[in-house]
Order: C-alpha cells, then structure tokens, then sequence
C-alpha cells in the first residue's frame, strides 16, 4: 500500500494531544513561520496543563490580521486561554509590547524555562539525534549555568545541556508530500525543520501538498522519516514562486508602528 | 551642567546605525540583532561587501525593503522584510546558531541596556519590566568573534547605561569590543573604556559627565565625521 | 554428517537477500548495509511500499540499476548504483546518523562475521585479517529498532558462526532481532534463539548440526517458502 | 571590493599545509564525492606525519580507473607515500581487498583511531558548532568505550566523545560561488558537508564555479562562511544534470569485480 501521511483536517492531526503533553511549536517571531492553525485546533480540542517549547511566546493574532496575515495566530493563543503550564522558551516577551505571556507571568500563572536560542535549538536536536547531552559555553557565568553540571573540557568552563524531549512537535512549512519530505520559503524555516523528528510525534502544516515527484530530492530540507502527519491548510496558497527583489506584498517594514497600533486597539477594547 | 546634557541633542536610531556599519571591513561576516542594529544593512559603506547573517536564518541579504515591497518570507531578526543580497543562503536556526556558536562570525551588534567598564553586557533582561528575554544574545555575546554594542549612552531618565559595574543580570561577562551610542563611541580594552569619537557638538567632558567609568581620552579622539 | 552438511548445497546471496526483504511491512523505514544487505531493495514483496536508507545520503532509492545504467552520484552503502524511488532526499553523513542514532528507523540489516545466543553481533573485526572496520555499523546496532543480520550459517572452514558466546570484539550486545542465513531464519529471544524456518532441502536437526546454541523449534518452524 | 574566495589552482589551494597538520578530507567511500585534486596537491607539495580525518582510507587510483574515473584518487595517495603518521578513521579497509593502509597498518607504520561513522561525523560536527562534547550510547560496552567517561543519563550510560579538530578541510562539491556556497551531487554529499566549516581553513574543490546569482538560495547546502577556498577542477565537468532514472551512465553494479581485476593487475605488476 503506498505510504500516505496526509491527513484531512486539523481537528484529525492532534486527535492524539492529550491533557499535560510537552508541544514543540515551530517558528521564530513573524505568524508566517508559524503553524498557525494546527495551534488553532489545539486550543479548539480543550487539552490543558500544556508544557510548550517554543523559541517566543507569541504577539497574538490582532497583530498579525492588521498585517492581512491570512492565519494569524501564534502561541499566544494557548497562552492567553490558559492552556500552558509550562513554557520553555528562548525568547518570551516582546521589547515593544505587554504579551499575555508577561501578564500571566507577573501574575504566577504560567512557568517558564528560558534557554538560550542557540541552546534551545542543539537540545531539540539532542532529541531528535539520540544525543544524550552536550557541552556549551554559552551562559558560563551567567544565570543560566545555575543548577546545571560543569566541565572544563581544554582548559574552557562547559555547561552541561540535556535534551528537550517532547510528545508532539507542530511544524509549519511551505510544501510537503505524502511521504512527508518537506520544503520551506526564505526565512521561514527557523525552528521548524529542527523540531520536526525531535517528538514522538511531528505534524506538519503545509502551504500545499504535492505529489511525490514533485519535490527535487536535492532540495528536501525536511526528510520524510521526520514526519508523521502533513495536513494542508485550507485556502490553498496560491504559489508564492521564489523570492524576488521587490516583490509587491505587504511588508513588516512598519512593524513597530503594527504592534503599538494593535496595542492602543487592545486598550479600547 | 548634567542636566542640560541629558536633554542635549543627540544621534537618531539611523545615525547611529550608519556609525556602526563603518566598522564592518570587506568581507566581513555580520550578524545584526533586533532594533537598531537590523538598521545597519542599510548603510554599508559604499565600495564594501558585507555580508550580514540573521539568526532567524539567513545569510547575505540586503538593505531593508521599502513598505508594501518586501516578501514576508525574507526577514531579519527584527521582522523587518529585507532584500536579498547576491550569495544568498538560507537555513534553519539550528545552523545559525552552529555559526554563531562555533565562531564563525566576525562580528555580531546587538543592543544594550547597560556595559560595564570591563565589558560585562545585560541586555537580556528588560529592566522597567523585571523580565526576561534571552533570544539569541546570549550565543552570540558567546560566539562571535566582536561584539559591537549600538545602544543611546542614557536612559530616558538620565541615568547611567555605561557603568563601573554591572546592575542588572548579565548576558556574558566581558565580551563587549566597541560601543557605538547616541553621543560617542566608545572602545573597551584591557586597560578600560577608550573614547574614540565623539558625535558632533559634544566634547569629552560632555561625554564624560554621562559615563560612570573614568574614560581614557583616545590619543586621535575626534568628532565623529558622518558624511 | 558435519562434513557433508557443510558441503551440502545452500542459499545464494540473492536469494537469501529475497528472504530478507519480506520482512519488511509496508510503510517501515530500512537501512541496507554494504553486502548483502544492498541487495534486498531488489526484492520489495509487490504491493508493500518501504523506504531505503542508506548511511551514505540517501533516504528512498530503488532497485540497482544494471550494469552501464546508473549515476555514479546515486549510490548505495555498498557503492552500486541505484534506481531513485518516490519521495527520494539527499543529505550528507552528520544528518544521516541523527537518523540512525535518533531511532527514526524501524529496521537496519547487515552482514555479520559472528552472532551470539544472546544476540551480541561481531561484525567490524575482520577475523582472518585481525583488523577491524566500524563504518556505520556500529551506530546502526545502537540505533535501528530491529536488527536483522543476513549471513552465511557457517565459515567456509565450516565452523560455526552463530555462537553461545562471542568470540570476536563485539559491535553491540544483544542488538540482534532476526538471523537470515543461507540455510535457516533464526529469532533472538529472551528465552533463546528459536528457529522460525529452514531453507529447502534442509532439515531443523540439520541447521542445529551448524548451530552451536541449543535451538528452540517455533511451533510453527517450517520450510521457508521462497515463490 | 567584492568577495572571491576563488583560488586559481590546488597548488595555491593547499600552499599553506604544513608538515605535521591535521587534515579532514570529505568522501565516503566511492571517488567521486572525494577532493582528488586536492589530495594530489598535498601529495605534490611533500608535506608529512600528517594527521587525517575520514570515513575510509582509500582503495587506490587504480580501481577509480578501471571505472574510467577522470580524477581517480584517493585517500590511498597519501598513505603509498607515506605521507600520513595517524588516520582519525571510521571504516580503514575493505571487506574486499587489503589496501595500502592496511599493509601499513600490519607493519606498524601507521597509527589509527577508529570511531563509528556516526560517532565521527558528530564530532567533527561539534568542532564546527563550539560544542566542548557530547554523550552517545554508541559503543556502550565495546572497544569504543575504552579509556572514555562514560555518564548515566535517565538511566542509560552514554560515552563522552570529543570535538575532532583540524587544521585543514578539503571538500568536494558539485558546484560552488565566489562566496564559497556549495551544492552537491545525489548521494556525493557524504562528510563534506559537515566538514566545511570544522577546521581553520576549508578548501572546496568544485567541479564548476558559478556566478554568484546561480545558485538558488533555498538549495545551497553549505553556506559560504564555512569555506574559504574554492578551486575548480581542471577540466569543467559536463553538466551532469539530475539523476534520472536508467541514464546511461558507468556503474558500480561490478563493484566487487572491479576490485578483483584491480587487484590482480597490481600483482602482475
């Protein structure tokens, strides 16, 4: 029987999440790289005490409509309806603007790991590659060497760094095929080719699902053994083609000016 | 006096980010941190190839995009959609950060909320607020081969940012090259701070007076030419 | 009997590869090892679709391709070239090994010099030679979900090389799941290595004359069937 | 002035290797994803007691003719001639053949470090990622073990393996710019990949060098800032084009055979 990883909807692809499961979302800070409706269905299914692991905690959704993105939410939305627990995350709070992860923290309602992003990635990695743990010097010195182990390796002070294991991780791309080999677009890799294989299991939102031949198998970024579900999303997108200069689209140049009018929004809602 | 100087004119955001861009030589490789070092890629001065990277995932792109022209899916590590720049390269933050942890970078600038005289940065935890955010300064104040500090010499309530000590939570210690701020520039040495330049209209004793460790007075100090 | 046993007509590699492959279920990731191993992604049982990896690069490959009819640039682990499959990736060593050690495969086969009752596997150390070579075989033993070996039952000196223990440096303790030799499919259990099925020609007394550790016959032991 | 890591001959590629170096060299096993050109030119240059980092140690430029080869050697060049005093390696001879460096090896002139493929390709990885170390069950309870410190993690013990540094990385490539980004060939990535970028100075050998605007953004495989020279061979390859199925190309399929007649006429010679 030919190999079929494509599932038909969102709701279908995290039938399995379940009450206190650890999620790797995938992602950096702009909703693009982001699986957005994949998060959508996770609220939607009602699981809580979430431990999340994530490189930010999100700008919320108003944001991201101002800027016309046609799925805008990002982990905002488990955090402001309560459904973390737990974030171990590189970079929670936005310099710009009070996210409901900071409220939530000022208030001790959610717990938080930081790890620095470059950390952050090598333990994913750790996961999904069988490494056990590894040595870095980042944080020497610093709060985040606190509670951890300590090893002069030539004569240099290491820290000890273990991996992050998790039940699920939701990953965005660009295309992905029945296989679940999948492609990105510009920046938008970030955290998603890393997460995907680092959980017990990966579900991966895709602009567009593909036939098999029609990714070149020079230019997989994500081999298929990494995934185990691809759910597209439900307006295909129409083809982005390759970037360009001065492609005519909606530009984050205004982003600043974005988010403080989001801001004064929020505070006359 | 010190009153009257924390009100005195000083350089804007894009100012600032032109001074920094005159440090990057030929060939050099150059990661730019949120705010105003990602205003840096539009000010290479002219006859250089630089080569800036982006934690986010990218390698040799270009001068930020006018609005309504960049593509969502090209940004640097402010959000900002960016051109790309010939050579071009992108990959995933796994690998960024095998670059800026294994070395590979020659300089990385960042913004600050306070460097120490011995080049301790913070600029991880955000002071008013008594929260932090680590992002990837902490790798980078780690990895790369020069750390280039672009940040306003002050706070807005006139306080120091430039200290004999550390205040706040530190995101390496003595990491920090060159400070590059809104009234001077500003070189960190084994010996101590070293004012290089000053920006126009400022003297060093102005400078001074907004600096808690004793400056070095450069022997080629000067006013900082922004032609 | 010994004498004559040893001498007695066995399976050839094609055939013993064609053994192998119908192990593999539909949809299972499989690492093909040099030798032997190779050989299997000629035998897929119609009608299953499975993945081959190979240490080299190369996740989704094919048949090999007849002689003349290759690219030398699409190889397996043993350096034949190979037909690409549907869903075929490229990638180098390092993320070929975050595969491997990773746990991402469901089966790995090699070839084997010894195997042990309790299934430690001996298969870098060269025995005549007294010179080892791990490759990936050491990596693929800790890491694959199962592993399957395929090789001869005895030396061609005739001694045993299915053992109580082993004799050589071992690769990896009791990693090994499934033996397919050229006369018999043998399973490693908790409780012993049970014989599941004998090649044509051959009875279960006849492989357990080979065998050094005492058999268990599976209720179900049979002929292998090879249509 | 623009950037050009273009060198115009493997002589002045490798001008600056020194007796005694550690030198990684990509490949696998087959001769074309090795530098070939580049081992010759350190072969010419007379360097010695050289340390070397690679998956296998050669089968020698006879067999790679026979196949018809245009550029046939390998590792085995800088073994015959004693050029190297320790080979840091995972697979050292053949299952088929007794190679140079196992004559060597027998005869005790030639030290060896033998590391599982995995294994080694990590720690040239760490090199190239500042990771001071890194914890691996591969090799729990086996040679490999001995003389490492081992560590329990979650209830499994684990070896400590060390970063491989170098003084040299000599890589193959399909195709390469001015700013050192690479491309590759089908299954010719092997370890060149992961050792752009692990030593001080990586030197490529491209079979063709391209305009910078040439090579997709979204396919290179090694980002130029992990190589600092690159060389192209002698006479520019035909374009290969992609892999399609039943080109009629030479085959390995007599692999074994070819060996066989290689070694033969090295013992009539």
């Amino acid at each position: 029987m030919p190999i079929n990883k494509i599932v038909d909807s969102f709701d279908e692809a995290v039938a399995d999440v379940f009450d206190g499961a650890t999620i790797m979302v995938g992602g950096f800070g702009t909703v693009v790289s982001i699986p957005s409706c994949l998060l959508e269905a996770i609220d939607r299914k009602g699981v809580k005490n979430l431990t999340t692991v994530s490189n930010a905690s999100g700008f919320g959704a108003d944001i991201w409509k101002l800027q016309g993105a046609p799925f805008p939410e990002d982990m905002d939305i488990l955090i402001r309806n309560n459904k973390v627990k737990k974030a171990i995350v590189s970079a929670p709070i936005s310099a710009l603007y009070v996210n409901n992860f900071e409220k939530l923290w000022r208030d001790g309602k959610i717990e938080r790991e930081m790890v620095p992003q470059g950390t952050l990635a090598e333990r994913i990695r750790a996961a999904k590659a069988g490494i056990g743990g590894f040595y870095v010097r980042t944080g020497v010195g610093t709060v985040v060497e606190e509670g951890k182990e300590k090893k002069i390796i030539d004569g240099k002070e290491y820290i000890l760094e273990l991996p992050i294991k998790a039940d699920f991780a939701i990953i965005h791309a660009h295309k992905g095929d029945r296989f679940g080999n999948l492609v990105y677009r510009g920046t938008s890799r970030t955290f998603n080719p890393v997460m995907a294989g680092a959980a017990k299991v990966t579900i991966a939102e895709v602009d567009e699902i593909v036939e098999a031949s029609e990714l070149d198998p020079e230019t997989i970024v994500t081999p298929g053994v990494y995934v185990q579900r691809v759910v597209q999303r439900p307006r295909p997108a129409s083809d982005k083609g390759e970037i360009k200069d001065s492609q005519a689209k909606e530009s984050l140049a205004k982003f600043g000016e974005d988010i403080k009018r989001a801001t004064d929004k929020q505070r006359r809602a | 006096m010190r009153e009257e100087l924390i009100k005195k004119e000083k350089l804007d955001r894009q100012v600032m980010a032109l001074r920094v861009a005159r440090e990057f030589q030929d060939g050099e490789m150059v990661n730019l941190g949120q705010g105003i070092p990602t205003l840096c890629s539009n000010f290479v001065p002219s006859g250089r190839e630089v080569i800036f990277q982006s934690e986010n995932g990218v390698m040799g792109y270009g001068e930020i995009t006018l609005p309504g022209e960049g593509d969502l899916d090209l940004v640097n590590a402010s959000g900002q959609t960016v051109h790309p720049a010939p050579g071009m390269c992108l990959f995933d933050n796994c690998e960024s950060f095998v670059m800026i942890r294994g070395g590979h970078l020659d300089i990385t600038v960042m913004g600050a909320y306070q460097v120490s005289e011995k080049g301790d940065l913070c600029n991880y935890m955000v002071p008013a607020r008594q929260v932090g955010t680590i992002g990837g300064a902490m790798d980078l104040a780690f990895g790369a081969k020069k750390v280039i500090i672009v940040m306003n010499h002050i706070t807005k309530e006139g306080d120091y940012r430039i200290k004999k000590k550390p205040e706040y939570e530190i995101t390496a210690p003595h990491c920090v090259s060159l400070l590059v701020t809104d009234i001077a520039v500003i070189e960190v040495t084994d010996k101590g701070m070293v004012l290089k330049e000053y920006a126009p209209g400022w003297t060093p004793a102005e400078v001074q007076e907004l600096t808690e460790p004793t400056l070095i007075i450069a022997p080629d100090c000067c006013e900082m030419t922004l032609a």
